[in-house]
């Protein structure tokens, strides 16, 4: 806390348009109550900073003194036992969640702070969930094509043409006319990606996104990440997929009692790791065949 | 069948037997529902005041007579309930919709959006009538209308738009907070999730109360006949039977509304059968 | 909601004239001033009236004050008059009160003639009970379906002077427990009906005063109804209608008779007109002629039915 | 806090910022709202009617006199409300869960709960209350009631079950079919099933038109006044206002209940929200 | 069809009691059409036994001809692409879905066989879902403690004792009265699995079982199956984890075009698939890097 406490800064902007100006030069504002030199955590490099974020359910404190940066053009891997807080976290980035304490910074600019249009943001941070979360009462090219049409005010003929794109590029365009309802778990999982990269976010939040896919399509998928990288996407991603970390990853973050446990290259994680909790999850996880 | 497959025995066995066991269950259950219903017909039709019972309900040859002017009325009913009707659906969506606001920031919103429905719940339809359609033309101001008929409509669409309101509101909280998660992860704001995603489905799962209201609504606009300016089907049932002391006129007006909401209801439960799943019955 | 009813109640005014027999000679027992009921009190004023002699004079008439071309009426030259819907005989006939047929619409047409207007300068419309005791402006001149006179309706109303005086009587059907009754202890133990707004109602509390709370009808056919098929004893109601109620409506009535009146003061139905009214004394003035000349006793014997009733004691 | 946990003051800051706003919103809606409500009122005062207006629908002491006989009327369409009610959520309920059978073998069960929510529900209440109320008794049957109030209360169970087993049928089709497919695995039958987990998840979501039902069928029980057996509010403040041809007995009628639907209301929301996810809003 | 069709027998009585009296002598009933020896599927070993199923919805065919073996006390893994159809399988068998042609026996009876009681079936087979399915209006507890109160009249102590236990094996007892929708989608799959199993089910379905779950504990999961399976449980567990398969099933069963496309031994499907659809499934698999 005392690191933050000491000098801070806000925006009195709101965060910009959905286009990704990299962050623009902002006035330094004084606070109300305090004033000091902008420590936008240094910014410039790292896309998105957390910095000593604390998230509570009522008593039960899920994140605790959470600081996190994830580089421009990089994919960093969030792992962690179940109930460690990644989904929290995830939800915390996208303003879903009122943080408790902390700031989160986006192209340097304060998101948390409470005069920043929570909207805006969350228009250039796409999310896949957990559970998918499609809306049942439209077709899949609906769901697809609604945040295009209705947020970035694309027409609905361009729209369905980047939607009827996307659904080719996760091997569902035959399905674009059906409800999600009438989908395998593996397919709603895949329209829910589509649906989030159709927005052309600056950053990507996935969570257990191969969890309900097939191997088959979780090689896909990966090409599709991998994919994404290239075109300059950044990516937080949750996952109970060491493979999927120790290939793809630039960077994995280990989450433990609502901090960073440890985080390095995968290659530091996963044959060097320090910190005695990734050390025994990590072997329970060996014991488990699964590395 | 693209793969040229054709029942087995066995499966056409296992069919046989369902229909069998269906018709069987199916012939059952009509033969019982029928005679109980000819028993209790027979009963009635053997008492010894079923011959006045049916010469003040059924008079069949009188109800044909007094048919067109009662129909004559229900067409009024049926105009009055389609005006109200829009403006009741208007104003209770956003009635609905100023309760789902969050944050003490719209504390007045909600508080106002809660005093109206709480007020014009309460109050009996007849009051409501009474004051806007007796109370505000004895204003006198020039610029008020002072049509009973305006009046009327206002008293119905302020009454029945606190019972709408309800109705979508339980639709709105039946709609599950991840819906609106994702939405709003999609850059949607509250507005366009609402409309969208939220109301959507809020609305085709309350699509049988919303038509209890609009039914009832339908027949409540025969209540604007107490501020005496108009005459619809009711009220000329009343005045046929006041004339002749029978009742057979507001039996021609029942079966007459009875017709009327039949469709409606079949539209309804075909638009909510087309949209989404069907729920009910699950598992054989 | 209520259909138009005959007349109120109101705790002060509220008993039958207590004429031996209204329907045999109902000149005699007219019992009204002269004077304007327009005054905050009307009950005052016709109580002021010796209340069961006939008079002599109706001063207000032949005033050319009152004559068509000077009466502010709603619509100029013509005389605009209310009744509810549907209305009921033996007040009017088939439900068509331009017809001129039944008492109501009799006496309608002849304070109309009285006041100088044609029949074809009279005009009709339908004004529903609720519609027409409310403060709102008035599109009619005058409305005439039984409203009793009351100082508090007065409030809110203008009235006329009364162009009828009420008795209330008990109607039931041959073979019930009250068919035989003598005395208005005999009525005691029995389940009356009454139509609502009506003085009949306050007639079976003050002066029946039954063990039973009395039954309350919408409209009186939905009392006779109740006591056709017995679910109770009897209905109070105006002796005209009593007699209609037996003779026409019910397949055996009887009616067992006439109560007495518990006050000195008689009950009267008046013209219903707005509030303030500037023909409320020209009306008045009519009605006062029509019974000084005769015609409303001539009417009430052409309209409504002859027969007497025994009073209960 | 049990982890020693103190504000930051960036996060203090934001806490103060966002109080401030949210103070000054309220208080910019809470003004408007109060302007908007005083100067209404004040243009009503000052109209030319207005006393005449006042006197016919507010006369104070006219309404504390009346007061004690409408409050009186009013406990009796509270107790006829409670007894009708029970009986109206059992008959309902068995007919929305009979309109949930799926099959061919129930098709003249689904078919007779059809017909009776498309009767009931279209006929108007006048006319079931007549046709019994006046009806039944004139049969002249020993063994039937004669009671025009049992009569009147058997008319209301007929009408309000048609209209809230529609409410409970939206309820159940709202239940995702997956609940049931996941309590049939664990060997629940179709009667377990919708006992355990459908039907307590359709209520829960329909509680507030159950409660639009329960408020206007506390006002309706005055319609039993018809048939000539009960002293109900309305009848009160009708009979009252008849003599005196002031309106203020319907007012206070009015009053009473809406006194009495408010806290009905915040019990039912209360007890909505206890269970299960609040719904509506979402995210910030 | 045509095996079938020949020679086919049918069950004039109800499956019995949840208790499991292994495949008693019924007496074979001559059909109203056809008669013939009964053909059980030589019953006996396999307490499962699917025959020629065909499942389609509308003109979508699922499963084509499929026939299937479970034998008693083993474990066995069902996988395949996503949409080939494995959790409608398992539906079948729960009799959750009707089959349009074919035959399923439990214990020797047909209990496809439209005179069997559907409840008394579904009380002997435990299935857990892809998704929870968790009664949202319900504790945690009482969702486990439903079934053996309401279908075993076990009376609420014992329930509860038992569902507390069980929920003490799946290490979720701290959160025995919370809400579902409290839980982490974790937590949310163990309560589901605690709900299947403590039914004392003959055989267990699952599906996807470890999709949502953390590699940490797919390892007590892993364990917990392995130790049912001691127990004398019999299972069939759609996945797609094939360390999974390989390391726990004794036999895998390869879903492709609605039919069994190859089974054998965890060893003979990954180490020498005959089936080109195996293989190619399996390369792709292995591109993946998830082998
Ligand atoms: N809405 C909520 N209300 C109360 N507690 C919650 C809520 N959402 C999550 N929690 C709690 O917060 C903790 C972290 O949950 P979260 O979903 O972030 O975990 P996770 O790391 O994503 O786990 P998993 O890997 O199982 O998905 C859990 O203990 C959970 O019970
Ligand atoms: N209720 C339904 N109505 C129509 N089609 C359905 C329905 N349920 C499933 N399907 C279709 O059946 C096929 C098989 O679905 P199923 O869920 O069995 O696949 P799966 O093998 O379990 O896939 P996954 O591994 O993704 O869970 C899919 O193509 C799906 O679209
Ligand atoms: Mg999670
Ligand atoms: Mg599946």
């Amino acid at each position: 806390m005392s690191e933050v406490g000491g000098s801070q800064g806000r925006r009195r902007e709101a965060a910009g348009p959905a286009s990704g100006v990299p962050s623009e030069q902002l006035d330094t504002v004084s606070g109300a109550n305090e004033s000091g030199t902008v420590s936008d955590g240094g910014a410039g490099a790292a896309l998105l900073r957390i910095s000593h974020l604390r998230k509570a359910y009522g008593s039960n404190v899920v994140l605790r003194d959470l600081s996190l940066d994830v580089p421009d053009h990089q994919c960093v891997a969030l792992i962690g036992a179940s109930g460690s807080g990644k989904s929290t976290l995830l939800r915390c980035i996208n303003l879903l969640e009122v943080v408790e304490d902390g700031q989160v910074f986006l192209q340097g600019k304060d998101i948390t702070d409470p005069r920043v249009d929570g909207d805006t943001v969350r228009t250039t941070v796409g999310i896949v969930f957990q559970s998918f979360n499609l809306f049942p009462h439209m077709t899949v090219l609906d769901n697809i094509t609604l945040a295009p049409r209705r947020v970035h005010r694309v027409g609905r003929r361009a729209a369905e043409a980047d939607g009827m794109a996307m659904l080719e590029r996760v091997g569902l365009a035959d399905k674009a006319s059906a409800k999600p309802d009438e989908l395998s778990g593996g397919q709603q999982q895949r329209v829910a990606i589509a649906r989030a990269l159709v927005g052309k976010p600056l950053l990507m939040l996935f969570d257990e996104v191969t969890s309900a896919l097939d191997p088959e399509l979780v090689g896909e998928v990966l090409d599709l990440l991998a994919e994404l990288r290239e075109d300059g996407m950044t990516m937080l991603v949750a996952t109970h997929e060491m493979s999927f970390a120790r290939q793809v990853a630039d960077r994995v973050v280990f989450l433990a009692d609502g901090e960073v446990a440890e985080e390095g290259s995968p290659q530091q994680i996963f044959d060097g790791p320090t910190d005695p909790r990734t050390q025994r999850f990590l072997r329970r996880i060996l014991d488990g065949g699964r590395l | 069948m693209p793969d040229g497959w054709t029942p087995s025995p066995i499966e056409r066995e296992r069919l046989a037997y369902r229909r069998t066991r269906t018709r069987r269950s199916a012939l059952i259950a009509a033969t019982s529902t029928i005679v109980l219903l000819a028993v209790g017909i027979l009963v009635v039709i053997n008492t010894p005041g079923w011959p006045q019972f049916r010469d003040s309900f059924f008079d069949i040859k009188y109800g044909w007579q007094v048919l067109p002017q009662i129909a004559e009325g229900l067409w009024l009913n049926v105009r009055l309930m389609v005006v109200c009707e829009i403006v009741i659906l208007a104003l209770a969506m956003a009635i609905a919709l100023a309760r789902t606001l969050r944050g003490p920031v719209f504390f007045p919103v909600r508080a106002a959006a809660i005093a109206y429905t709480d007020l014009f719940r309460g109050l009996p339809l007849i009051l409501v009538l009474y004051m806007l359609g007796f109370g505000m033309p004895s204003l006198r101001v020039s610029w008020l209308p002072s049509s009973a008929l305006f009046w009327g409509c206002v008293a119905l669409v302020l009454s029945y738009s606190a019972y709408v309101a309800e109705v979508f509101r339980a639709g709105i909280e039946s709609v599950h907070p991840s819906q609106r998660a994702a939405a709003r992860s999609l850059g949607l704001s509250h507005g366009q999730t609402m409309r969208h995603v939220v109301v959507p489905q809020a609305v085709r799962r309350v699509l049988p109360p919303l038509l209890n209201d609009l039914v009832s609504l339908q027949k409540d606009t025969g209540l604007i006949s107490v501020l005496g300016v108009i005459y619809d089907a009711v009220l000329n049932a009343r005045i046929e039977t006041a004339a002749t002391f029978n009742y057979t006129p507001y039996v021609v007006a029942g079966l007459l509304f009875v017709l009327l909401t039949i469709p409606m209801t079949r539209f309804t439960d075909w638009v909510a059968r087309r949209q989404g799943w069907t729920g009910a019955g699950g598992a054989p | 909601s209520s259909t138009g009813s005959t007349g109120g109640s109101g705790s002060p005014s509220n008993s039958a004239s207590n004429s031996a027999s209204v329907g045999g000679s109902s000149s005699a027992s007219v019992g009204s001033s002269s004077t304007s009921p327009s005054s905050e009190s009307p009950s005052e004023s016709t109580s002021g009236g010796s209340s069961s002699e006939s008079i002599s004079n109706g001063p207000s008439t032949g005033t050319t004050a009152c004559s068509p071309a000077d009466l502010k009426t709603k619509k100029p030259g013509t005389l605009t008059i209310a009744t509810d819907q549907p209305v009921y005989e033996p007040w009017f006939v088939d439900n068509d009160p331009a017809n001129g047929k039944g008492f109501e619409g009799a006496v309608a047409y002849a304070v109309a003639q009285q006041l100088g207007y044609s029949k074809d300068q009279v005009t009709w419309m339908r004004a529903s009970f609720d519609s027409v005791i409310s403060p709102a402006p008035k599109e009619f001149d005058f409305d005439i379906n039984e409203f009793s006179i009351t100082s508090q309706r007065a409030k809110v109303v203008d009235f006329s002077s009364g162009y009828y005086d009420v008795a209330q009587a008990v109607v039931t059907t041959k073979g019930s427990k009250i068919a035989g009754a003598k005395s208005l202890a005999d009525l005691k133990n029995a389940t009356l009906g009454a139509q609502i707004g009506t003085t009949s109602l306050n007639a079976i509390n003050n002066i029946i005063k039954p063990s039973v709370k009395p039954a309350v009808f919408t409209t009186n056919d939905d009392a006779v109804k109740a006591l056709q098929n017995g679910q109770i004893d009897g209905v109070v109601t105006d002796l005209p209608t009593a007699f209609y109620m037996s003779g026409a409506q019910l397949d055996n009535g009887v009616i067992v008779g006439q109560l007495p009146a518990d006050t000195g003061q008689p009950e009267q139905f008046g013209l219903l007109i707005e509030k303030g009214s500037p023909i409320t004394s020209c009306v008045s003035g009519a009605v006062d002629a029509l019974r000084a000349d005769g015609t409303l006793a001539k009417l009430a014997e052409q309209w409504l039915a002859q027969a007497g009733a025994p009073e209960l004691k």
